[in-house]
C-alpha cells in the first residue's frame, strides 16, 4: 500500500475530491438557483444537473489510471477501483436525471430531484473512496436521507410518502445498525481508518473474536437490508412502487452499487483475515437471494414490483463474487471476482435503467403498471418493444448481452474457486426467471393491444436514454473484450 | 469456400432484417425475401455438403475471429473466446438438414395468412439459429445460437399456436431453457476441466496450438480429447451434467411432456421446425461434447443410456398407440425413435455413430413430412383428431399417399430412409445389449402398430361424412411433399450419400471411446 | 444372356416408374401391354437364365459397394444360383398370367392405373428378394413386398374390412420380420458379414471379422452364447421371419383376412409367390437350418402343425377366397415340414408346383366372382354350365391339390411326406396324411358347391374374356403337368437344384407310401361328393360334428385369443399409460410448476405492506445472520 | 468505572429502540425508536474513546458526526411524515398498507 501522508489543503482536496467536489458543490449551487429563477425558468434546473455531472464525470475519466492517490491521513483514497464506481454512479445519475426529466413533463416533479440526486450520488461517490469509518458512514447516510426525500418527491400521489417513510424507517434501523457494527469495530481496534483497523485486527482476533464477530453480523445485516439481500429484503418492492420511476431506478442502481462498495471496503479490509471462514455465509445469502428474489417475481403482475424482485435476484448474482472470494486459490482469482461483479454491476446499471425507462413510459400511456400495460406494445411502438426487449433478454441472462456476459463472468469465479453449486443456483435461478421476463416479451409481441391501440409516441429523449441503454447493453454483450481490458488493468486497493 | 459457413449462417438474418423493413402488407415480397433468405444458405450448404472432405475428420470450412479474452479465468490462465464456424461429418449433415428443412417451411408457410412479417421474421431468425448451433466451433458461439433458437420458438408457438399456446409455449421455454443453462454449465466445467488436465500434462504430451490451455473452441477440445484423459471422476460429473440436459433438450422420458405439448399447439410450419430440425439438437449434443469428449464417462454410464433409450422407445411407442391427435403422435413417435438413438450410443460402437447421425436426418425429414402432411389435411378438416377424419384417400389420394410414405418411412421401411438408419441403430444395440435391444425392436412392431393404426382410421375406410369438401394437394404444396420424399427415397436407396460423409467422424468418434 | 439378369427385376420397376408418373393418362389396354411385357421379357430372359445354370452352375455374384459402416461394407448386387434361377422362372411366369388376367378382372376400376403400379412394384421387389447376393438385401426386398403386399391388400381402402385386413397383415407379418431382423443382427455380429457364403462358411466358428467389430459386441456375443446356440437362435429368428411371411402357425391369421384384396393379388402374392418367399427364405438359409438341429425340428413342427391346423379350418370356411387362403397356409406348412425334415428339394418342388396350382385356383375362384359378384360358396351352385373352361381348369387345379396322380401336387406333396416318414417323424407323417384328406375334402367341397348342381344367383355367370381364361389354361396345363419334372423316374428339377452333390435329403420312391396318399385324397373326394354333391348342404352333419364344427368355423377362435391377449392389453396398456403420462408423469411437471409458482404467490403475499412485519422479518434474519457469525467464529 | 456498564446500557438503548421501532403505532415513536438506536452507537463510541487502551478522540469525533446526521435524519423523517399526513390523515404506522403484494 504506497501510502503518503499529506497535510489537508484545498489543493490535495481538489485532486483526491474533484468529482465530489463538483458533485456535491454543484448541488448546492443548483439548489441556489433554483430558489432565485422564477417558476417559469425552473424547467433548465434539471439539465444544469445533467451538466454537473457530465463535468465530473470527465474529471475522472481524465484522472483516470493516475495510480493510487491517498490523502489526508490515509481516509480517503482514489484508485481505479473507486473511479470505477463512480463512473458507474454517475452515469446512471445521468441516465436517471434525464428520465426524470422525461417523467416530469407528465407528473410535475417539483425540481428539488435535480440537487438532491446530486446530493445522494455525491454520498455514494464518497462511500467509494472512503476509508475511514466516518467517511463511510457520512457517505452512506448522505445517500439514504438524500434518496428518503426523492421517494417520497411525488407529493400528489400519497404512496410516494408512505414509500419514502417505509424506506425511512427501514433505512434508518440499518444505518443504526450498522454504525452499532461499527461502533464495536472502533471499540476493538481504536480508529476509525480502515488500514489501522485491519492493522489492528490481526491481533484482535485472537482476543475479542465475539464482539468482532458480533460486529460483523450486525454491519453484514445492515448492508443486507440496504441491498435487498433476503430476509432484508421485503421493504424493497413496497418502495420501488411507491417512488416515481426515476427514483426506483436510481434506487435499483446506484443506491445498490453504493453500498456495495461499503461492503467491499468494510468486508474485505477489515474482516478479510476470517474470510475463509465467514464466505459460507455469504453464500447462502446469496443463494436465498437468488432464488427468493427470482421465484417472488413469478407471480407478479405489477412490472414494477416485478422489477424490484427481479432486482433482488440480481443482488444474489451480485454479492456471488464476494462469497467466491473466500474460497479463491490465489490473488489473481481476487482480481477476477471483482472484475466480474464490477461487469456485472455496469451491465446491470444499463439493462435496469433502460427497463425503468420503457416501464415509466408505458406506466404513462396506460396509467397502469400491470403486464397487461404491456400489451400488443410492439403493435404500438415497436422500437420500444424491442429495446425492451433487449433489455429484458439481458436481465434473463440470454448471450450477446451484457446481462449474460457478465453472469458468464460470475458463474466462471464461482466455478474457479470451486464452487461450481453456486454456479448451477445462479443459473437454474435464471431459467426460472426466463417465466417472468418472458412473460413480458410475450404481452408485447403476442397479445394485442387491449383497449387504446393507438401508438405510443416515445419523446426524443426517451429514446435517447432507451437507445443508450440498449446500446450499452449490447456493447457489453457484443463486444466485451475492452472493457474487460480496462477492469484487468486497474488498480485494486480493497 | 472459407466464409461459405458464416454465410449460411448470417444470410437468414440478414433476409430477416429485410422482412422487418418491409411494410407489413406486402405478404408477397415478405414471402419472397423469406423463401430466398432460406434457399440461399441451403444451396450453400449443399456445396459445402459436396464440397465436404470425408477423410478429413477435423472441422472444415473454418471460420474463426477472435473474439475477446478474460484474464484469470481460470487461475491465472487467460480464457481466449473466438467466435468460429465449423463443421466435421457429424454436424455437415445437421446444416444440411436444416437447410431442406428451413427451406420447405418456408414455402408451407405461404399458407399462413396472420401477422406474415412477423412469421417469417421470426422463422428465419430461428432458421439462423439452428444453423449455427450446427454449425458452432466454439462453445459460446453454440449457446449463442442455441439461445436464440428459444426464443424464435417461444414466439413462433405463442403467437401462430393453437388454443393452449401459452401454456405450450411457456412449457418450451422453462425446459430447453432450463436444459440450456444445464448445458452451459456442463460445457464450461468440460473446458475448464480440460484445462487443467491440459496443463499438468503438458510436460509429458504435446498439445498442438495451446500455449493457454484454456480453450472454449471445440476443434481444439475436440483435438485435446485425443491426446489426454481427464480424470475418470470429472467425466462421470461431466457426463451426467450433459445427459441431464439432453434428457430435457430431447424430451427423453420422463422429461419429455412439454413435446407433446409443443407439438399439439404449434403450426405446421413452426412443427416442421422444431420436429425437422430443432429437435436434432440434444443428440448433437451428446454426441458432439459428451460422446466425443468424456469417452470414460460414456463408458461409465453406457448402461444407463441404453435403459433410459429404452424406456423412452417403449414408452413413447406405448403412448403413441392411444394418442388422439395426430400431432402428439408424431410427437411421441420421435420420443421414441430418440430413443432408440441414445441406445445406440449407449453402446459405443461406430455403426451406432453412424447410425445416430442417420438417424438424425432422416427422423427430420420424415417428421417434417409427417407434420406437413397432417398439416395439409387439417387445413381442409380442420381437425388433427384422428377419430374425425376417415377415408381422406378418396378426397385427399396425393397428400394421403404422401402421409402414407412418410409414416412407412417412420416405421422403418427399406428404400426409404428410416429403414437404414433403424438398421445401424440396432446393429450397435444387439453388439453391447442384445436383451434391452431385443425388448426395444418390439417398438418396431408397436411403431407398425400406432401409425398403420392411424393411417387407416384417418385416410382408409369410408369418407367422414361430417368433413366438407376437399381439394387435393396445390402446386406449393407439391414442392415440400415432392423434395422430402426425394430425399427421403434418395437416403433409403444410396445411402452412401450421406455414409460417406459421416463414416470418418464416426470412425474417429469410435476410436476415441474404444468402440 | 445370363448377363441380362439384372433386367429381370428392374423391368418391372421400369414400368412401375412410367406407369407412376404418366399412369393416370394412359388407357388400360396401354398399361397392361407395358407391365405384361415387363414381365414377360423377364420371363423370357429367365427361361435362358435357368438353361444357362442348368449347364453352368451358380454364378458368382454381381454387387456394387453400398454403404460402408465399421469395417463393413455393405454390398447390393445379384447373385445367380440354381435355386433363385428356377424362383426367377416362376414368379415370372405367374406373374405374367396373373398381370394378364388383371386385365379384365380391374376392367373399369378407378385406380386402374395405380393397380399395375402396385403390381409392378411388388414383382420388382420379388425378384429383387430372390435373386439378392446377401442377407440384408434380402431383408430389404422382404419388407417391400411386405408393403406391396399391404397396399394390395389395401387397394380398395375404402372397405373397412380391406383397410383393417391391409393393417393387420403388415403388422402380422412385421412381427416375423423383427425376428428376421434380430436374426440378420445376430449373423452380421458372428460373422463380421451379411453375403450368403460368408456366413454359412463361419456356422462352426466366430469370424475373426468380429474383432474388428469392438470389444463390446464381440463379448457379448462369445460370453452370451456358444458358437451352436448362436447358430440356432439365429436360425430360429430367421425362421421366425418365415413363419410372418409364409403365414405359419401362430402367425398364420393374417392370410385369409387378406383376401380382402382384389383376387388377382391374391393368386400373385398370397398363394403363388410372396407368401412362398418363407419357405424360399429357409431355403437360401439352408445350410444354417442344417447346422442347427433343434432349429430344423422347429422348422418340421411348426410346419406339420401349420398344414393340419389350416387344413381343419379350410373345411367349413364359406367364403371360397378363404377356404382357398387357408389351403395356401396348409400347403406352405407342407413346405415347412419338407424343409425341416431336410427333404430341401422337396420343399421347393411343391413350392413351384404348388405356385402353379393355387394361382390356378385363385384365378378361377377369381373368374367366378367376377362373374356372379359374390364369395359365399352357399350361393354358388351350378357354374359348370356357365363357365367351363373356368370348371375344367379348376378341376385340374383341385385334382392337383388333393395329390391325385398324375397331377402335379400328387408327386410334389408325396415327395415331402415320404421324407418325413423316411426322416422318422411318424407324428408329422401322420398330420400331413390327415391334412392330405382334409384338403381333397374341403378343395372338392368348394368344388362341388360352385360347380355341381343348380345356380341359385339372380345375375348371368359368364366367361371373362380370353384375358382371363388364357391364363386360366397356361395354368391348367401347368397344373396338370409340371409334376413331371421331377418324378422318382426323372428327377430333372432334384438334378438342377443340386448341382453341387446333394442338399439335405432327397428321398427316393416310395411305392407303397405313394399309394396311401393318393388313396387318401381320393377318400376326401369321395367323402365331399357324398356330402356337398348337387346341391347337397351337409348341414346335418355340420350339426353331428357340433363343437369340432365350431372350432374348425371360427379358426380355433385364435383371431379372438390374439385379440383378447396381446390386442386388448396392448391397447388397454397404452391407455392407461397416456393416463399416466398425461396425469402422472405430466402431473408431476405441473404440480412442481404449480408448486412453484406458489412459492412465487405466497412470497408476493409475504408483502403485506406492514414495515414492521418487514422489520420484524429483518431484525430474525439479523439474529440468523448473528448467531452464524457467532457459530462461525466458534463463539457459540 | 468501567466500560462494560456503558456497553450495557448501550445495548439496552439499542433493543429498546428497536423494540419499539417495531411495534410502535404512532409514527413518531417510531422515529424516537430509531434515534434511540443511533444514541446506542453514539454511547458506544464515546465510552470506546474514553476506554481504550490509548484513548483517542476519534470516537467523539464519530459521534458528534452522527448526531448531526441523525438529527438531519429526523428531520427529513418528520418532513415526509408530514406529506403522508396530509394525504392520509394518520400517523399510524398500520395505515401505511396501500402499496402490497
Amino acid at each position: 500500500m504506497g501510502t503518503t501522508m499529506h497535510l489537508l489543503s484545498f489543493s490535495d482536496i481538489w485532486r483526491s475530491m474533484g468529482p465530489e467536489v463538483i458533485v456535491i458543490g454543484g448541488a448546492f449551487l443548483i439548489m441556489l438557483i433554483e430558489l432565485l429563477l422564477p417558476q417559469n425558468k425552473r424547467h433548465i434546473v434539471p439539465w444544469l444537473a445533467v451538466i454537473d455531472v457530465i463535468i465530473a464525470t470527465f474529471l475522472i475519466i481524465s484522472r483516470f489510471g493516475g495510480g493510487i492517490l491517498v490523502y489526508s491521513s490515509a481516509d480517503y483514497v482514489v484508485d481505479g477501483f473507486s473511479s470505477l464506481f463512480k463512473i458507474l454512479i454517475l452515469l446512471s445519475t445521468f441516465f436517471v436525471i434525464l428520465l426524470a426529466i422525461v417523467e416530469q413533463r407528465k407528473h410535475k416533479l417539483p425540481y428539488e430531484y435535480s440537487y438532491l440526486l446530486l446530493f445522494a450520488s455525491g454520498g455514494a461517490m464518497i462511500i467509494t473512496s472512503g476509508i475511514d469509518l466516518v467517511l463511510l458512514y457520512v457517505g452512506l447516510e448522505l445517500l439514504s436521507i438524500a434518496t428518503y426525500i426523492l421517494v417520497a418527491l411525488n407529493r400528489k400521489d400519497g404512496r410516494s410518502a408512505e414509500g419514502g417513510l417505509k424506506y425511512l424507517i427501514v433505512g434508518s434501523i440499518a444505518s443504526a445498525t450498522i454504525l452499532y457494527g461499527l461502533s464495536f469495530l472502533y471499540g476493538v481496534a481504536g480508529s476509525t481508518n480502515l488500514g489501522q483497523i485491519a492493522v489492528a485486527l490481526q491481533n484482535a482476533w485472537t482476543s475479542d473474536s465475539a464482539i468482532l464477530f458480533v460486529s460483523f453480523g450486525l454491519i453484514l445485516a445492515g448492508i443486507a437490508v440496504k441491498i435487498s439481500v433476503v430476509p432484508f429484503h421485503l421493504w424493497t418492492p413496497d418502495v420501488f412502487e411507491g417512488a416515481p420511476t426515476p427514483v426506483t431506478a436510481y434506487l435499483a442502481v446506484i443506491s445498490k452499487a453504493a453500498v456495495l462498495a461499503f461492503m467491499l471496503r468494510i468486508l474485505i479490509f477489515a474482516f478479510g483475515q476470517k474470510y475463509q471462514d465467514w464466505w459460507l455465509l455469504i453464500a447462502w445469502l446469496s443463494v436465498i437471494t437468488m432464488v427468493v428474489g427470482n421465484f417472488g417475481a413469478l407471480a407478479q403482475g405489477n412490472v414494477k414490483r416485478l422489477l424490484a424482485y427481479s432486482s433482488i435476484g440480481q443482488v444474489g448474482y451480485l454479492i456471488m463474487p464476494f462469497a467466491a472470494i473466500g474460497q479463491s486459490q490465489n490473488v489473481s482469482n481476487m482480481w477476477q471476482a471483482l472484475s466480474s461483479m464490477m461487469f456485472y454491476l455496469f451491465a446491470y446499471a444499463l439493462m435496469t435503467i433502460g427497463a425503468f425507462a420503457v416501464l415509466s413510459k408505458v406506466a404513462q400511456t396506460r396509467g397502469s403498471e400491470q403486464v397487461d400495460a404491456f400489451a400488443g406494445l410492439y403493435k404500438r411502438n415497436p422500437w420500444l418493444a424491442v429495446m425492451m426487449t433487449i433489455f429484458l433478454l439481458s436481465l434473463a441472462g440470454l448471450p450477446l448481452t451484457g446481462g449474460f456476459f457478465g453472469k458468464f463472468m460470475i458463474f466462471l469465479v464461482a466455478f474457479n474457486a470451486g464452487q461450481y453449486w453456486l454456479g448451477v443456483v445462479l443459473f437454474a435461478t435464471s431459467a426460472v426467471a426466463f417465466y417472468y421476463y418472458f412473460g413480458i416479451l410475450k404481452a408485447m409481441f403476442v397479445l394485442e393491444p387491449v383497449g387504446d391501440e393507438e401508438p405510443i409516441r416515445a419523446g426524443g429523449l426517451l429514446q435517447v436514454i432507451v437507445g443508450l441503454c440498449a446500446l450499452g447493453t449490447l456493447y457489453l454483450g457484443l463486444i466485451p473484450g475492452p472493457f474487460l481490458t480496462v477492469l484487468n488493468n486497474v488498480h485494486w486497493f480493497g | 469456400m472459407e466464409d461459405v459457413l458464416l454465410l449460411i449462417v448470417v444470410i437468414p438474418l440478414i433476409a430477416g432484417l429485410f422482412v422487418l423493413a418491409m411494410p407489413a402488407r406486402s405478404h408477397g415480397v415478405i414471402r419472397a425475401i423469406g423463401l430466398i433468405g432460406a434457399l440461399i444458405p441451403a444451396c450453400f450448404a449443399l456445396a459445402a455438403y459436396l464440397a465436404f472432405d470425408q477423410r478429413q475428420i477435423n472441422l472444415q470450412f473454418p471460420f474463426t475471429t477472435t473474439w475477446m479474452s478474460i484474464a484469470n479465468a481460470y487461475n491465472s490462465l487467460t480464457l481466449h473466446i473466438n467466435l468460429g464456424f465449423g463443421v466435421d461429418g457429424i454436424s455437415m449433415p445437421l446444416v444440411m438438414l436444416v437447410g431442406v428443412v428451413s427451406t420447405l417451411t418456408m414455402i408451407r408457410s405461404f399458407k399462413v395468412t396472420e401477422r406474415v412479417k412477423s412469421h417469417y421474421f421470426w422463422l428465419l431468425f430461428l432458421t439462423m439459429g439452428m444453423y449455427g448451433v450446427f454449425a458452432a466451433s466454439g462453445i459460446f458461439t453454440f449457446f449463442f445460437f442455441l439461445e436464440s433458437t428459444l426464443v424464435a420458438g417461444y414466439l413462433l408457438i405463442n403467437i401462430w399456436g393453437g388454443e393452449k399456446r401459452h401454456y405450450a409455449a411457456t412449457k418450451f421455454l422453462i425446459y430447453r431453457g432450463l436444459a440450456s443453462v444445464v448445458l452451459l454449465a456442463g460445457l464450461i466445467g468440460l473446458a475448464y476441466v480440460y484445462a487443467s488436465t491440459a496443463q499438468a500434462a503438458s510436460n509429458s504430451v504435446f498439445i498442438p496450438n495451446a500455449p493457454n490451455f484454456l480453450t472454449f473452441s471445440i476443434s481444439q477440445l475436440l483435438t485435446e480429447a485425443q491426446l489426454i484423459h481427464i480424470p475418470a471422476a470429472s467425466q462421470d460429473v461431466l457426463f451426467l451434467v450433459f445427459l441431464l440436459a439432453v434428457l430435457m433438450e430431447e424430451a427423453f422420458v420422463p422429461f419429455h411432456t412439454w413435446l407433446p405439448d409443443t407439438h399439439e399447439q404449434s403450426d405446421t410450419g413452426t412443427n416442421m421446425m422444431i420436429g425437422g430440425a430443432l429437435m436434432k439438437i440434444g443428440l448433437y449434443v451428446m454426441l458432439r461434447f459428451a460422446v466425443s469428449m468424456l469417452p470414460l464417462g460414456l463408458a461409465h454410464y453406457a448402461t444407463w443410456l441404453a435403459v433410459l433409450g429404452l424406456v423412452s422407445i417403449l414408452y413413447g411407442a406405448i403412448v403413441a398407440i392411444a394418442s388422439k391427435d395426430w400431432r402428439r403422435l408424431i410427437a411421441f413417435s420421435s420420443i421414441s425413435h430418440m430413443g432408440l438413438v441414445l441406445l445406440a450410443i449407449g453402446s459405443m460402437q461406430e455403426i451406432g455413430i453412424q447410425g445416430a447421425v442417420f438417424m438424425l436426418v432422416s427422423s427430420g425429414l420424415l417428421t417434417a413430412l409427417l407434420f406437413f402432411t397432417v398439416g395439409a389435411q387439417a387445413d381442409r378438416t380442420g381437425t388433427y383428431k384422428i377419430e374425425n377424419l376417415g377415408g381422406l384417400s378418396k378426397s385427399l389420394p396425393v397428400i394421403s399417399g404422401v402421409m402414407l410414405v412418410a409414416a412407412l418411412g417412420s416405421v422403418g421401411l427399406p428404400g426409404l430412409s428410416g429403414f437404414i438408419s433403424e438398421f445401424s441403430l440396432f446393429v450397435g444395440g444387439f453388439a453391447a445389449f442384445p436383451t434391452l435391444s431385443a425388448l426395444a425392436s418390439l417398438s418396431m412392431i408397436l411403431a407398425a402398430f400406432y401409425l398403420l393404426w392411424a393411417m387407416q382410421r384417418t385416410t382408409f375406410g369410408p369418407a367422414n361424412q361430417a368433413l366438407p369438401d376437399m381439394v387435393d394437394a396445390d402446386v406449393i404444396e407439391y414442392v415440400p411433399m415432392v423434395i422430402l420424399v426425394a430425399l427421403v427415397v434418395l437416403l433409403g436407396v444410396f445411402p452412401g450419400v450421406l455414409g460417406d460423409v459421416v463414416h470418418g467422424t464416426a470412425q474417429a468418434i469410435a476410436a476415441r471411446i474404444g468402440g | 444372356m445370363i448377363g441380362l439378369t439384372w433386367l429381370v427385376p428392374v423391368l418391372p420397376l421400369v414400368a412401375y416408374l412410367v406407369l407412376l408418373f404418366t399412369g393416370k393418362r394412359m388407357s388400360e389396354v396401354a398399361i397392361t401391354t407395358i407391365s405384361v411385357l415387363a414381365v414377360l421379357i423377364g420371363f423370357v430372359i429367365s427361361i435362358t437364365v435357368v438353361s444357362s445354370v442348368a449347364g453352368h452352375g451358380p454364378y458368382a455374384p454381381v454387387v456394387y459397394n453400398w454403404l460402408t459402416f465399421g469395417p463393413t461394407t455393405i454390398t447390393m448386387g445379384y447373385q445367380v444360383t440354381n435355386l433363385n434361377a428356377l424362383m426367377l422362372l416362376v414368379v415370372t411366369l405367374v406373374s405374367t398370367l396373373v398381370f394378364l388376367f388383371s386385365k379384365s378382372y380391374m376392367h373399369g376400376d378407378e385406380r386402374f392405373s395405380r393397380f399395375y403400379q402396385y403390381l409392378n412394384l411388388f414383382v420388382f421387389s420379388m425378384l429383387g428378394l430372390v435373386i439378392t447376393s446377401n442377407l440384408l438385401e434380402l431383408y430389404i426386398f422382404w419388407e417391400l413386398v411386405g408393403v406391396c403386399s399391404y397396399l394390395l391388400v389395401g387397394f380398395w381402402y375404402f372397405k373397412p374390412e380391406a383397410a383393417v385386413a391391409a393393417k393387420k397383415a403388415f403388422i402380422v407379418t412385421r412381427v416375423g420380420d423383427v425376428g428376421l431382423f434380430i436374426g440378420v443382427i445376430l449373423l452380421y455380429l458372428g460373422t463380421g458379414s451379411f453375403d450368403f457364403t460368408t456366413i454359412f462358411a463361419h456356422l462352426h466358428h466366430f469370424s475373426s471379422m468380429q474383432s474388428a467389430l469392438g470389444a463390446m459386441g464381440r463379448d457379448a456375443i462369445t460370453h452370451l452364447m456358444t458358437v451352436q446356440t448362436w447358430v440356432t437362435i439365429s436360425a430360429l429368428l430367421v425362421f421366425v421371419g418365415a413363419v410372418g411371411k409364409s403365414a405359419q402357425f401362430p402367425l398364420h391369421v393374417w392370410l385369409p383376412d387378406a383376401m380382402e384384396g382384389p383376387t388377382p393379388v391374391s393368386a400373385l402374392i398370397h398363394a403363388a409367390t410372396m407368401v412362398a418367399a418363407g419357405v424360399y427364405l429357409v431355403a437360401r438359409m439352408f445350410p444354417l437350418f442344417q447346422a442347427s438341429a433343434a432349429a430344423s425340428e422347429t422348422v418340421a413342427i411348426i410346419g406339420g402343425v401349420t398344414a393340419i391346423f389350416a387344413a381343419s379350418i379350410g373345411l367349413t370356411q364359406r367364403d371360397i377366397k378363404r377356404v382357398i387362403a387357408y389351403s395356401t397356409v396348409s400347403q406352405l406348412g407342407y413346405m415347412m415340414l419338407a424343409m425341416g425334415v431336410g427333404a430341401y428339394v422337396s420343399g421347393m418342388f411343391h413350392l413351384m408346383t404348388h405356385a402353379f396350382f393355387k394361382a390356378l385356383l385363385f384365378l378361377a375362384a377369381g373368374s367366378v366372382i367376377h362373374a356372379i359378384d359374390t364369395q359365399d360358396l352357399f350361393e354358388m351352385g351350378g357354374l359348370r354350365k356357365y363357365m367351363p373352361i373356368t370348371h375344367a381348369t379348376f378341376l385340374a387345379g383341385a385334382l392337383a391339390l388333393s395329390g391325385i396322380p398324375p397331377f402335379a401336387g400328387f408327386w410334389s406333396k408325396d415327395d415331402i411326406l415320404t421324407a418325413a416318414f423316411d426322416s422318422g417323424h411318424y407324428v408329422l407323417y401322420a398330420f400331413g396324411l390327415i391334412a392330405a384328406f382334409f384338403t381333397a375334402v374341403y378343395i372338392f367341397r368348394v368344388y362341388f358347391l360352385t360347380f355341381s348342381g343348380t345356380y341359385k344367383g339372380s345375375k348371368h355367370p359368364h366367361e371373362g374374356g380370353i384375358a382371363m381364361t388364357l391364363p386360366l389354361i397356361v395354368l391348367g396345363f401347368l397344373a396338370t403337368f409340371a409334376g413331371f419334372i421331377n418324378t422318382p423316374f426323372a428327377p430333372l428339377l432334384g438334378n438342377f437344384l443340386q448341382p453341387n452333390g446333394p442338399v439335405g435329403y432327397d428321398p427316393p420312391a416310395n411305392w407303397g407310401l405313394m399309394a396311401i396318399s393318393a388313396i387318401t385324397g381320393l377318400l376326401g373326394i369321395w367323402v365331399a361328393y357324398s356330402l356337398y354333391s348337387g346341391g347337397k348342404r351337409a348341414d346335418a352333419f355340420a350339426k353331428r360334428m357340433g363343437i369340432l364344427y365350431q372350432l374348425s368355423f371360427h379358426k380355433w377362435y385364435i383371431d379372438e385369443l390374439y385379440a383378447a391377449i396381446i390386442v386388448l392389453p396392448v391397447v388397454t396398456i397404452a391407455d392407461g399409460l397416456q393416463f399416466v403420462d398425461r396425469y402422472i408423469v405430466d402431473g408431476a411437471v405441473r404440480l412442481l410448476g404449480e408448486v412453484g409458482y406458489a412459492g412465487g404467490v405466497s412470497l408476493k403475499y409475504s408483502a403485506d405492506g406492514q414495515i414492521q412485519t418487514y422489520g420484524l422479518i429483518s431484525v430474525f434474519g439479523i439474529a440468523i445472520v448473528l448467531i452464524v457469525a457467532l457459530l462461525i467464529g466458534g463463539v457459540l | 468505572m468501567a466500560l462494560q456498564p456503558f456497553l450495557a446500557l448501550a445495548a439496552i438503548l439499542f433493543g429498546l429502540g428497536l423494540y419499539g421501532a417495531l411495534t410502535k403505532r404512532n409514527l413518531i415513536i417510531v422515529l424516537i425508536s430509531i434515534e434511540m438506536m443511533l444514541n446506542a452507537a453514539n454511547i458506544n463510541l464515546v465510552a470506546f474513546a474514553h476506554f481504550l487502551p490509548k484513548p483517542n478522540i476519534e470516537g467523539q469525533v464519530y459521534a458528534l458526526f452522527n448526531i448531526a446526521i441523525a438529527a438531519a435524519e429526523v428531520a427529513v423523517g418528520l418532513a415526509i411524515l408530514l406529506s403522508f399526513f396530509r394525504t392520509r390523515d394518520t400517523s399510524d404506522v398500520r395505515d401505511m398498507n396501500s402499496m402490497k403484494w
